[in-house]
C-alpha cells in the first residue's frame, strides 16, 4: 500500500492540536482519592486523567479505540522535550480521559497535575483496533495495557460478545475496572513471580488456541514480552490477532521516524504512530527492544 | 511590516521555514496549520535509492535537547517527486529538497533529476554524511571535500538556488563556509546537529543503537547562534540560521546575530504547530519591538 | 564496593572530583560540605601574573545550560600558593592545580613553579585558550600545538602527573587527544566548554560583553559522552570525564563510556553542597546497580 | 585586604545550603489575598514568601540586614540552571520571610509557588549593611529594594534614628510597609513620568546633603540608576553612604566570578556575592550595565 494512502487515511480521522485545562486528577488504586496535589505517590503508581473538550476536541463520532494523543503539560517548558503518548481511554461528554502509570520523568511530572494546570494535546492519531461488532472477540490486556480497552468496551455495540483476560503485577485495585461494562465477562490474573507467570502463559494459549477455532478476533495491548507472546501463539494457532505496540515516540505524527517498526511486507520500517499503533500479528516484526 | 525575505532569487513571505527531517514530507504537518502560511518547507533528506535508516532506538531525549541517529531512512527521491511533491502547495509555498548522498556522484545526479522538478524551489545538499570515497570522513568536515561536493552540485542545479548546510563539529566553520562559497553556494544553511551520546547505567546500552547521534533542541542553540555570527562576518552570502529555535524570539536572535531567515526543527515535536504559531507571532514581536524592516534589523547586534 | 581509583600515581579516594573555574580556590565550599570526602579538587584555572578577566556581563543562562567568558580572572599563581594552598586540606584530598597561559614560556613557568609546591597532586593544563605567538588560534585546536604544550609542561613537571584537558571545538578529538598522549600527557580531561553565545533581542545586545562564551551544564552532556567514548577508544591514557553531571547517575554514564573519574562543574552552581551530594551518593547508586568494582564497570557500554 | 581575611569574615557567618518547605505565597497590592496557586499574576507583581527553617537555618543572631540568600525550587530541574538571590527580608521565629518582584522566568516560576513545594537555600549570604545604633541613619530604597530594609528597620534598636525615604513606580499598595516599625518615620513618592523622577532626584539631593552635613549614615538598595544616582550625590556632598548592588549571580559564594564588580582599591575585580552585595559608595565602580 503507497504511503499517501495511508496519510489520506491519517487525514480522515483530522486530528487536532490544541492546549486544554485539567478537570481531574485521580489516583487510583489503595491510595485511592488521595488529592491530586499530594505529594507524588510511589513509583508505578496509577491515574486517571480528565481533560476538559469543551476547547473543541473531535468528538465521540472521529476516533477509534486503539488511537491514542500526545500529551505535554505546558510547565515542561524544555528540559521534558518532547509529549508522551497515552491511549484514548474514553472520550465521552466533552471529556477526554487518560489512564496512565508512573514509570520515568514525564509521567512522574504528570501526576503532579492539579485542575486547572494546561496542557497541550494533539490527536486522535494512529490507527485503532479492528471492531467487528458480530465477532467474538478475545481482549488481551498486559498491565496498562487495559487502558485502550476501556474505550473499546464501551463503545461496543455488543459488549457481551467481548470477553477481557487482564494479566497484571501491581493490585487489582490499581486499576478501574467499574469503567467497564458489566456486559463484558473478564478475568484478572495476577503475576508476582516466575511460575504465575508461566500458568498465565498457559491460560493465554488456551484462550487464543479457543478462538483461532471459532474464528474470533483476538486484541493485545500490553509491555513488549507480553506482545511477544501473544504474537508467537497467535501465529502458532493461526489465529486473527491485533497487536498494540508502544514504541517510544518523538512527534507523533509521522515526522521524526524515531517509531519505527520492521514489518513482514514493506521494505522500508513503517511508523508505528501513523501506520500503527495496532497491527495484525503477522503483519509486523517485534524487535528485541524491551 | 513586510516580512517577506529574498534570497537568491528564492522569494519567502516571511522567514520561517521548516528544518529537514522534523517536519517529514511536509503534509505530516497539514492538519495542524496552513502550510502555506510558513515561508518554507524543507522536507526529509532525500536519497537516491530508498534507505531504511539505523535500527532502533533512533531517539533518544536529553535535557532541553534530544539525539536522533534515524539514518537517513527515506522513500528515495522518485517517489518523493511522484508521490509527495505533487501534494504540497508548492506553487505558494517554497518546498526545498534537501539531499543526502555518500558520494559526489550520488549527489550530482540527485542534483540532476532535483533540478528538473518544477514543484522544488531550491536544493539544500546536507553535507554532514560520510565521504565513503575518502574513507568515511565527513563532507562537511573537510574545507575541501565540502567545495567539491557543492561544486558537483551547483553544476547539475541549473537555475535551482543551491544551499549548503553545514556541520558544528568542526574546529573552525568559517574555513567550511568560505570553502562552499567557492564551490559556488547559494546560501550557506547552518547548524546540523552536535554529535553526541547517552547511555543507560541499568542496562549499559547506548540510548540510540547506532551509539552516537546528533544532538538537537534549545540545547544547542547558543552553538548555532555562534556559528552564525561567525559565518555571517566571514563569508558573503545569505545565511538561513538554525538549532534550538521554538519561539518567535529566537528566530529574531538568529536574525539579528546575522541570519537571513531560518528553520525550525526540534520544536516541531514538542507541538505539532510550533512552526505556525511562530509564524503567526513573529509580526506581533517585531511590532512590540518596534523594528520595521529586515535590512534594518539583521546582524544588527550591537558587540 | 572500594570507590578509590588510582590513576598516573594519584590516588582518589572516590572519582568525584571538582571542576576548575566552578569551584572557586575549594575554601569557598567548605562550608556546605566536607571537603575532604571529595576524590579531588580542581581550582580555578592560574595564570602566572594575576589577571583581571574580561569586562561584565560575563555569565548568562540558557536552556539547562550557561555561557561564561570570565576571562581567567584569578590572583595569579603565587598569590594562590602562599594564600590559599595552606588552607586547604591538600594531605587529605588531592589539590589540582589548573594552569592557563597564553604562550608555551609561560606554561613551562608555570609548570616549575608549581612542581615545587608539596600542597599540589598534579597540574592540569587547559589548552582552551589563544596561542598569541601563533596568531591567536587555540593550542587545544591544533594537534601539533597541543603536544608542544604537553611536552613543554611535563619537562618542567617533575614527578607531578600532568593531565590535558581537551576542547570539544574540533573536528576530531582524537587526533588531539593522541597528540597530548605523544607529548607526554599522564592523564586526559574532557571537555571543556563548548563555544556558543547568547544574545537578548530587546536591546540588540550579545548577553556576554565578550560576545563568544563556553558553553557548560546538563545540556552538553551528550558531547560530553560522546567525546569520552571516542577518545577511550583511541588513547590508552586513564581519563577524567566531565561535562553536565549532576548526579551520581551522570558520575556512572561517564564511566561507563570509559572514564577513570569525574569533574562537577557547572552543576556546583545549581546548590553548593551538590558534589558531597553526588559523592555521598555514589556508593548507594553502585550497590543498587550491583556494580563490584570499577575494573568491571568501566568501559562496559554493551554498544 | 588580602582575599582571604575577607573569606574568613565569610565562614563567621556560617551560611548553610538546606531544603525547606514554603509555607506561605502571598501576593500583596490590590490583588492581595488572592491564593498563591492562582495563574501567575501579570508582570511586576510582587510577593511575600515564606520558608519554614524549622529544617535549622541560622537564627536570628547569625545573620545582618542587606545579606541574602540564593533560592532555587527543587521544581525546577535543569531548565532554570541557577538559583537566584534574594534579600533576606524578615528571619524571625523559624520562618524566612522573602518580598520578591516577578521580572523574569524564575520569579514567575516562584510566584506559582504552594505551601508544602520544595526549595533548596543557601545563606545568609555576603556582607550586610552597617548598623550604628546611635547614628541618624536614612534608608533610601526604590522599589524592591525595600525588600532588606524591613529587617533592618525591624532589628535596628532604635528606629526612630530611622528614616525611610522609598521612591517606587507600581502602586505604593504593592509593598508591605505595614511590616515597618511604627516608630520609624517614612515617606513614599511614586514616580511615574520624567517630571515626577526629575523632583524625585532632587528631593534624594535634599535628604543626602542634610544627613552629609550631620554625619549621619545613609543606606541605599533600589534599580540601577537609582544606586548610580545616590552614589553620585553622596560623593558630590562627602556623605557617608552604602549601596546594596544587585549583580546578576551564579552561585552566590565566589566561586564563579560572574558577578564581580570594579572597585577604587582593588586590582581586581571584587566578587558582590562575598565582598558584597554592600559596598561604600567611594569604594565601588558602578558601570553602565542595567
Ligand atoms: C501508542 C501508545 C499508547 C500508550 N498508551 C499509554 C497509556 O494509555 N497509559 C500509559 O500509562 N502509558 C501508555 N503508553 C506508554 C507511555 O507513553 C510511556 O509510559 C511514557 O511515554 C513514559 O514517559 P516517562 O517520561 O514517564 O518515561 P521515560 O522517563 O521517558 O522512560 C521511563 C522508562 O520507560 C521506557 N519508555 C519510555 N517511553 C516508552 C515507550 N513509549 N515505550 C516503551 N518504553 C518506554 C524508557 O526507556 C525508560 O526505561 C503508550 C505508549 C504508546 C506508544
Ligand atoms: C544581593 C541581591 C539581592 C536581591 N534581593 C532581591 C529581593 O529581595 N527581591 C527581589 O525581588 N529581587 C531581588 N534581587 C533581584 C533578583 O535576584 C532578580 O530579580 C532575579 O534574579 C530575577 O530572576 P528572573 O529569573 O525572574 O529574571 P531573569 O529572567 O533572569 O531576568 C529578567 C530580567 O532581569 C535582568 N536580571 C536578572 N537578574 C538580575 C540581577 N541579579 N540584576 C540585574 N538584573 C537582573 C535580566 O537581565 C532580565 O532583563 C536581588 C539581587 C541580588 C543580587
Ligand atoms: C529526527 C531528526 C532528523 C533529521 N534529519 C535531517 C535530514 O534528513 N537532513 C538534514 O540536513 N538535517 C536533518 N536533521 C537536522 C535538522 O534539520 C537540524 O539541522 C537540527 O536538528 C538542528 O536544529 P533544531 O535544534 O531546531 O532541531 C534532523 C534532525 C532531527 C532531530
Ligand atoms: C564559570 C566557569 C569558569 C570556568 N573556568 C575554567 C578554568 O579556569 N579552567 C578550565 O580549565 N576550565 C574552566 N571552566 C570549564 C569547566 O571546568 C568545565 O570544563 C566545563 O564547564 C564543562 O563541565 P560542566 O558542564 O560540568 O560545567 C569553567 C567553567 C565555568 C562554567
Ligand atoms: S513518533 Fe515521530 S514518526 Fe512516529
Ligand atoms: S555569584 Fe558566583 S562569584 Fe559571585
Amino acid at each position: 500500500m503507497p504511503d499517501n494512502t495511508l496519510m489520506a487515511a491519517d487525514a480522515a480521522s483530522s486530528p487536532v492540536c490544541r492546549e486544554f485545562t485539567v478537570m481531574e486528577l485521580r489516583r487510583t488504586g489503595p491510595e485511592s482519592g488521595s488529592p491530586a496535589h499530594s505529594p507524588v505517590g510511589p513509583d508505578q503508581s496509577h491515574w486517571l486523567l480528565d481533560l476538559d473538550l469543551t476547547a473543541g476536541f473531535p468528538g465521540d463520532a472521529g476516533w477509534t479505540p486503539g488511537q491514542f494523543v500526545m500529551l505535554r503539560p505546558v510547565s515542561w517548558s524544555f528540559e521534558l522535550l518532547w509529549a508522551r503518548p497515552f491511549s484514548i481511554c474514553m472520550l465521552e461528554s466533552g471529556v477526554l480521559r487518560l489512564f496512565f502509570q508512573v514509570v520515568g520523568r514525564g509521567t512522574r511530572a504528570m501526576s503532579a497535575l492539579r485542575p486547572g494546570d494546561r496542557v497541550v494535546a494533539w490527536g486522535p492519531l494512529g490507527q485503532g483496533f479492528a471492531l467487528e461488532p458480530e465477532t467474538s472477540t478475545l481482549l488481551l490486556a498486559g498491565g496498562i495495557g487495559l487502558a485502550p480497552f476501556i474505550g473499546y468496551a464501551r463503545r461496543h455495540p455488543q459488549p457481551e460478545k467481548l470477553r477481557l483476560f487482564f494479566g497484571h503485577r501491581p493490585e487489582v485495585a490499581e486499576y478501574p475496572l467499574d469503567l467497564l461494562p458489566q456486559e463484558m465477562p473478564m478475568e484478572a490474573s495476577r503475576q508476582t513471580c516466575a511460575e504465575e507467570l508461566a500458568c498465565f502463559v498457559d491460560d493465554l494459549e488456551r484462550r487464543i488456541k479457543e478462538y483461532a477455532a471459532r474464528q474470533g478476533l483476538i486484541l493485545a495491548c500490553g509491555p513488549h514480552p507480553f506482545l511477544r507472546a501473544v504474537q508467537g501463539l497467535a501465529m502458532k494457532h493461526r489465529a486473527r490477532a491485533q497487536l498494540s505496540l508502544e514504541n517510544r515516540m518523538a512527534c507523533g505524527v509521522g515526522a521524526c521516524l524515531g517509531c519505527v517498526t520492521e514489518t513482514t511486507n514493506q521494505t522500508l520500517p513503517v511508523k508505528v504512530c501513523t501506520q500503527g499503533p495496532v497491527f495484525w500479528a503477522g503483519d509486523v516484526h517485534l524487535g528485541g527492544e524491551a | 511590516m513586510n516580512l517577506a525575505v529574498e534570497m537568491a532569487g528564492v522569494r519567502l513571505k516571511n522567514p520561517v521555514l521548516t528544518a529537514s527531517g522534523t517536519f517529514g514530507y511536509g503534509l505530516e504537518f497539514a492538519a495542524y496549520g496552513d502550510l502555506t502560511a510558513l515561508g518554507g518547507i524543507v522536507v526529509k533528506g532525500l536519497s537516491w535509492e530508498p534507505r531504511k535508516g539505523n535500527p532502533m532506538p533512533r531517539v533518544a531525549e536529553t535535557p532541553c535537547g534530544m539525539l536522533n541517529a534515524i539514518g537517513l531512512q527515506n522513500i528515495g527521491v522518485h517517489r518523493f517527486v511522484e508521490e509527495k511533491l505533487p501534494l504540497l502547495p508548492w506553487a505558494e509555498v517554497p518546498v526545498i529538497a534537501n539531499l543526502y548522498a555518500c558520494d559526489v556522484t550520488d549527489f550530482a545526479r540527485l542534483a540532476e533529476y532535483l533540478a528538473e522538478q518544477e514543484g522544488v524551489a531550491a536544493l539544500e545538499v546536507n553535507i554532514s554524511c560520510p565521504n565513503v570515497q575518502a574513507g568515511g570522513i565527513l563532507f562537511g568536515q573537510d574545507p575541501g571535500q565540502a567545495a567539491r561536493v557543492t561544486r558537483a552540485v551547483k553544476d547539475r542545479a541549473g537555475t535551482k538556488p543551491v544551499i549548503v548546510k553545514l556541520s558544528p563539529n568542526v574546529t573552525d566553520i568559517t574555513a567550511v563556509a568560505k570553502a562552499a562559497a567557492d564551490g559556488g553556494a547559494d546560501i550557506l544553511a547552518l547548524i546540523n546537529t552536535l554529535s553526541g551520546m547517552a547511555v543507560d547505567v541499568r542496562n549499559r546500552r547506548p540510548r540510540l543503537a547506532n551509539v552516537i547521534g546528533g544532538l538537537s533542541g534549545p540545547a544547542i542553540k547558543p552553538v548555532g547562534l555562534r556559528c552564525v555570527y561567525q559565518v555571517s562576518r566571514a563569508v558573503d552570502l545569505p545565511i538561513i540560521g538554525l538549532g534550538g529555535i521554538a519561539s518567535a524570539e529566537n528566530v529574531l536572535e538568529y536574525i539579528l546575530v546575522g541570519a537571513w531567515a531560518v528553520q525550525v526543527g526540534t520544536a516541531n515535536f514538542l507541538r505539532p504547530d510550533m512552526a505556525f504559531r511562530i509564524a503567526a507571532e513573529l509580526p506581533l514581536l517585531l511590532d512590540e519591538l518596534g523594528v520595521s524592516s529586515w535590512d534594518e534589523f539583521r546582524g544588527a547586534l550591537r558587540a
